[in-house]
């Protein structure tokens, strides 16, 4: 470890001894365990700090941030999972022993019967999900391709009709416009000139937009066609109204990117530091 | 109508003062209920039928409204509809429905325990009421039924859907025989694929590794199973090169594939010995301390190639710049529409949308998976067809092509 | 066997949920309720797969010491530690409340929230780098990117005077009417792309997923 | 506020807040304006840098940028100021606290200036988390702003009611029967607001601020359309683009995300003394967006610079 790493290690600490010490000063008054609380909060400042310390360069405060955060974060979902899917909804259908060891109600489902006898339903799952752990075994391994073949099978039938219906059938169907809008004379026709989508003459404008827009896009796509003559100008116009959008697209993600940031910029000057009310 | 409201709480005012009820008239005012009127003729012609194309536990309603809505007597504000298991009640209020209203779909709930429980195969009643402002004063219609309701076996309201499914499974199969059969099927260029192979050259001559990113979607998202078979050749060229393979993952089941394709992979290439499971492993499945992983990985290992294929959010860019940050050259693919600005702005190619299923084709040349991107093209051909046609029907005022294409829930 | 037996539950789950669509019956939508819960049932199994795995890597960055094994450390006892907590022994053993322990609650206030958040908030700075280093007026292509990105940009620039409210309103026509267009190009394509994928997928066509070709 | 530069540039604010960011922000960027003539690219940490001062600087040291209300955030302000005094304005928070940094200042804003133009205010909610935000806007804005405002007399609180659309339906015929009493169990009848209100027909404005469903839309479709009633809205960014196509014939304005509060703010400060010192959250918030949209624009234009250079010297050897 070198020296200047050793100087700054002991000067964070020091900063976050302090704080620590000032934080709970100041919590005193409104909570009872303002001394965890001091402790926390500095703790929470100096994680978003060492995050930050990032983009100046990677650095040993942000690997330990980093490694924190992925081993707490981890377990969280485990426990999460565990806790909700587990214990919520598997086990209070499966036996009542179970459900009363995690002092969880148990659910007499009558639909399970419905389809197959008792509780099989749900024993069906579990068995998948031990055939998937069967890959920590070298010899067994194979098997659990079983129930990998379950779910992307499932899902690839779900989604290859619903996709179908909502990306395909009904995004082409919408784009039937009316291109020409019912003539109201040349007053009504320039009068709202405005581009807030209403007035006659841009919806007509946008209606056409729209419409060679898409057309020129869906040309872009096509794989198995040398994009050449009427085609590749078709297709030029297509990404040109793809990038025209990504810039826009982005252009208005900035606004909310620079929101996160005054929040939390707001918690290191208002939680934290308590510059500002 | 406002003034003839006005008018009829004048009158209301007078008399009320005249009969002198006792109480101050700025109170009756906030009191319309007792606003004497006639009743109103009531709905007639009241009809239920099992609601199409349903799992059941639903009966749509029918009936022509009052002569006193919006016409006549005009004090008609709404219907209620009652529903009841005997023809003479007790009936339950089952809907409020605004003046107008010639229609209603009572749904109850299909769970036995539920409090509006509507069962099948059982025989029910209807009448309808038009309302007033005044809760005493209304109509009722004759009583319906009995209407069953029942659970159908095939939505009709979906063949469009069905129709589809057949057209593609066939044009996919054509093209697939076609294939077989030796015939040429040409695809032109993509830039992002044809970096892949340049990138791992390049990764080659650095000494450095590649890193594979496959997103944040489950092992069943189809961008995620098309970025597998990228992987599959991408990890084929990588042993070939003997190059190093770095493969986080956010999903635990996507972990479990990408390790088996990645060592079928290796073996392909005949170099089984070089392949060691931890090439491909977990981090964790919070998107963040994902990318908070990776970035470390990034700037430590110094990937000569970053390749991200696969499902996509917000941490698109933060993986993007950090990336460009480390000096590496990137290559992107991603069907999240949100996301695709971001890696065309930060990546040196990206594959837009469909671009990323078309890769696994173009990087296999196999005939099978050359077939069916054929299939793809012609489907958009349809698309392109249809929405010609949809475009000079609308314009001439026929509707009816339109609802060629209307599919109900 | 060990090929043929995965493939054949493909195609007849995938076929059977193409027909279930089409099923509005009760006694379908029964099935495919089910269905979606076991895939969600089968997904925390593979947890515990990925969490072995996390431990595996750590463990063996400190074994054979490896660069950078001290951090290792930490993400196993951050690890160790949420899992003790998420189960909450000695206190709630076995009880839902396992998540409303005290511990718990403040790793996930005050370690995994204020990290996440600031994870997020680097896209405001990348999404500025990312500006700077990427729109350069090298094409056509790329000075439309740019161009449209500036003026929707200039929305938030308050000193355009008259022609403020033309900016505004070009800015809000891009977002609406281009957009939707290209979008929808995008969106018919993607919905191709799945289509065929997911038909390459029940038919066997493309099994990569499967790991050996 | 008074001196020449802020009236110049319009801006205002903390006077620290306003150097510190001309100085700073503006001699770095004319110092990397030199560099990358010179010099070509500069390193990305340097743009963090002014990403990160345009940024805090604003939050520190509150510095607003004079907004000019656009037209379509100009005509819901013209008729809330136009209506005659005492006119019915019902205001429906439609939102929840995620949503709430966005459109809890539009609310807040439209608040105070329909209680300082004397109109009786009725608020509710369609959404159940909405109406702790609607006490929260009347314990910090109506009441320690009006303490002169009696509720009941001059505003009214109905409180939430579970219902989403079903709620609108019933309103918009009878207010009496969805909410027989106010929040606080006051029957209706004897709440003086409600003495000449019977059903939403009787409303002289319409507001729904909110960004999810139901929401303005809804309002519009089982409400303004229907009885008639004129409307307006405030949404989170993301949803705008959504009701544009109302406006102006079922919307008379809608308010934009965190910039339409800002203007809407901003158009109060203009005609009203008395909110010169309020809270504005929305203009605040507006100080980091604008400095930081400048600066990240200003990047773009000496990124093209520095490119233009390179590439013309690259061209003369």
């Amino acid at each position: 470890m070198s020296r200047t790493m050793i100087i700054l290690l002991a000067l964070v600490a020091i900063v976050f001894a302090v704080s620590w010490a000032a934080k709970s000063a100041s919590l005193d008054d409104q909570y009872d365990d303002y001394i965890s609380r001091g402790f926390l909060i500095t703790l929470a400042a100096f994680l978003t700090l060492s995050i930050l310390s990032f983009l100046y360069k990677d650095n040993p405060f942000y690997k330990f941030a980093e490694h924190l955060f992925v081993g707490v974060s981890a377990a969280y979902w485990m426990s999460l999972g565990f806790w909700s899917t587990i214990v919520g909804n598997l086990i209070p259908r499966l036996s009542v022993t179970l459900s009363a060891f995690f002092k969880v109600p148990h659910i007499e489902d009558e639909y399970a019967l419905y389809i197959l006898p008792d509780k099989v339903s749900y024993f069906i799952p579990v068995v998948l999900g031990i055939l998937l752990l069967m890959r920590l075994s070298k010899k067994a391994g194979w098997i659990s391709s079983w129930p990998l073949a379950f779910i992307v099978g499932t899902t690839a039938g779900l989604n290859l009709v619903r996709y179908l219906r909502s990306d395909f059938i009904e995004q082409v169907s919408s784009t039937f416009v009316p291109l020409l809008v019912d003539w109201q004379g040349t007053g009504r026709f320039f009068s709202d000139f405005n581009l807030y989508a209403y007035g006659q003459f841009v919806t007509m404008l946008g209606n056409w937009v729209i419409f060679i827009g898409v057309l020129c896009g869906l040309v872009y796509f096509f794989f198995s066609k040398e994009h050449k003559g009427i085609f590749g100008g078709a297709s030029r116009v297509g990404i040109w109204v793809l990038m025209i959008t990504f810039g826009a697209s982005f252009g208005y993600t900035v606004m909310g990117r620079i929101s996160l940031l005054v929040g939390r910029l707001t918690f290191l000057f208002h939680d934290w530091l308590e510059l500002i009310g | 109508m406002k003034f003839k409201m006005l008018l009829a709480l004048i009158l209301l005012c007078f008399v009320s003062a005249v009969s002198g009820f006792g109480q101050s008239a700025e109170e009756i005012m906030a009191l319309p209920d007792s606003m004497a009127m006639a009743p109103p003729a009531p709905p007639s012609n009241v009809r239920g039928v099992d609601t199409d194309n349903d799992h059941g536990h639903s009966i749509t309603l029918t009936w022509e409204t009052s002569p006193d809505d919006g016409a006549g007597l005009n004090n008609v504000i709404g219907y209620k509809v009652f529903r009841a298991e005997s023809p003479d009640g007790p009936f339950i209020e089952r809907a409020l429905i605004p003046s107008g209203g010639t229609g209603h779909i009572d749904v109850g709930a299909k769970e036995k325990d539920a409090n509006d429980y509507l069962p099948d195969h059982v025989g029910f009643y209807y009448k309808v009421r038009a309302i007033t402002a005044d809760s005493l004063i209304y109509a009722e219609s004759e009583v319906f039924g009995p209407v069953q309701s029942y659970g159908q076996w095939f939505n009709t309201g979906r063949v469009p859907v069905l129709v589809f499914v057949i057209f593609f499974l066939f044009v996919t199969l054509f093209f697939i025989q076609k294939a077989k059969g030796g015939a040429n099927l040409f695809v032109r260029r993509l830039a992002g694929i044809e970096a892949v192979d340049e990138a791992i050259g390049r990764a080659t001559e650095m000494g450095k590794p590649i890193l594979y990113v496959l997103g944040l979607g489950t092992a069943a998202d189809i961008a995620t199973i098309a970025s597998y078979t990228i992987l599959g050749r991408v990890a084929k060229k990588v042993a070939e090169y003997q190059t190093g393979l770095i493969v986080p993952c956010y999903d635990p089941i996507v972990m479990t594939v990408a390790q088996e394709t990645v060592k079928a992979s290796y073996m392909d290439a005949g170099r089984p010995d070089a392949y060691y499971e931890d090439m491909v492993y977990f981090v964790t499945q919070s998107q963040f301390a994902y990318v908070a992983a990776v970035n470390g990985t990034m700037l430590r290992e110094r990937p000569a190639t970053n390749i991200y294929m696969g499902k996509f959010y917000a941490e698109s860019l933060i993986l993007a710049e950090t990336g460009a940050l480390a000096g590496s050259i990137q290559i992107s693919g991603t069907d999240e529409i949100a996301q695709i600005p971001f890696f065309v702005v930060a990546c040196d190619y990206t594959l837009i949308g469909e671009e990323l299923y078309a890769a696994s084709a173009y990087l296999g040349r196999e005939p099978l998976l050359l077939g069916s991107l054929k299939a793809q093209d012609y489907a958009k051909a349809a698309a392109i067809i249809i929405a010609i046609i949809g475009f000079i029907t609308m314009n001439f005022g026929i509707e009816a092509f339109k609802h060629l294409f209307y599919v109900s829930n | 066997m060990k090929r043929q037996i995965p493939l054949l539950l493909v195609l007849v789950f995938g076929i059977f949920m193409i027909f279930q669509y089409f099923v509005p019956h009760e006694s379908s939508e029964w099935i495919y309720e089910f269905f979606l819960d076991w895939i969600y049932i089968i997904g925390i199994f593979a947890l515990a797969l990925g969490i072995w795995s996390l431990i595996r890597v750590s463990y063996d960055k400190i074994k054979y010491k490896k660069p950078n094994w001290q951090y290792a450390v930490i993400t196993l006892a951050g690890l160790f530690a949420m899992i003790l907590f998420g189960f909450d022994y000695g206190r709630h053993f076995f009880s839902a409340e396992g998540l409303s322990n005290y511990m718990f609650r403040a790793f996930f206030d005050y370690i995994l929230i204020p990290i996440q958040a600031t994870m997020f908030s680097l896209l405001a700075f990348f999404i500025a780098s990312a500006a700077y280093r990427a729109f350069r007026a090298r094409s056509l292509l790329a000075t439309l990117l740019l161009v449209s990105a500036l003026v929707v940009m200039l929305r938030f620039n308050p000193y355009f005077g008259p022609i403020g409210p033309y900016l505004e309103q070009t800015a809000s026509w891009l977002l609406n009417v281009p957009n939707l267009a290209a979008k929808r190009a995008i969106i018919i394509g993607i919905g191709l792309g799945m289509v065929a994928t997911a038909l390459k997928v029940i038919l066997g066509i493309e099994r990569a997923y499967l790991g050996k070709d | 506020m008074t001196g020449w530069i802020p009236r110049i540039i319009a801006i205002s604010g903390s006077d620290i807040g306003i150097i510190i960011s001309l100085v700073v922000i503006g001699g770095g960027l004319a110092w990397l304006l030199k560099q990358s003539i010179k010099a070509g690219d500069v390193d990305r940490r340097i743009v963090f840098l002014f990403i990160f001062i345009s940024v805090s600087v604003p939050i520190l040291f509150p510095i607003t940028f004079s907004e000019t209300a656009t037209p379509i955030v100009k005509k819901l302000y013209d008729r809330i100021e136009n209506l005659p005094e005492g006119s019915a304005v019902l205001i429906s928070f439609d939102f929840d606290p995620a949503m709430a940094p966005e459109v809890q200042p539009m609310a807040d804003a439209f608040a105070r200036h329909c209680l300082a133009k004397n109109h009786k205010v009725i608020f509710m909610s369609l959404w159940a988390t909405g109406q702790s935000l609607l006490s929260t806007t009347l314990q910090n804005v109506v009441r320690p702003e009006f303490p002169e405002k009696i509720e009941g007399v001059d505003f009214a609180n109905l409180g939430y009611k579970a219902g989403n659309e079903g709620v609108l339906n019933v309103i918009v015929t009878n207010f009496r029967k969805m909410f027989p009493t106010d929040v606080n169990s006051i029957p209706l009848d004897s709440i003086a607001v409600f003495k000449k209100i019977r059903s939403c027909q009787d409303l002289d404005l319409i507001i729904s601020i909110g960004g999810g469903k139901p929401g303005a839309k809804e309002w519009i479709l089982f409400v303004g359309d229907p009885a008639n009633v004129p409307m307006g809205c405030g949404v989170a960014a993301v949803t705008a683009p959504q009701l544009y196509p109302y406006y102006p014939k079922q919307l008379l304005g809608i308010l934009g995300g965190i910039k339409g509060a800002a203007e809407y703010e901003s158009e109060l400060v203009r005609h009203y003394d008395r909110f010169a010192d309020v809270k504005k959250p929305g203009l605040r918030m507006m100080g980091p967006q604008t400095l930081a949209h400048v600066v990240i624009m200003a990047f773009i234009v000496l990124g093209n610079i520095s490119y233009f250079v390179t590439r013309r010297r690259g061209k003369k050897p």
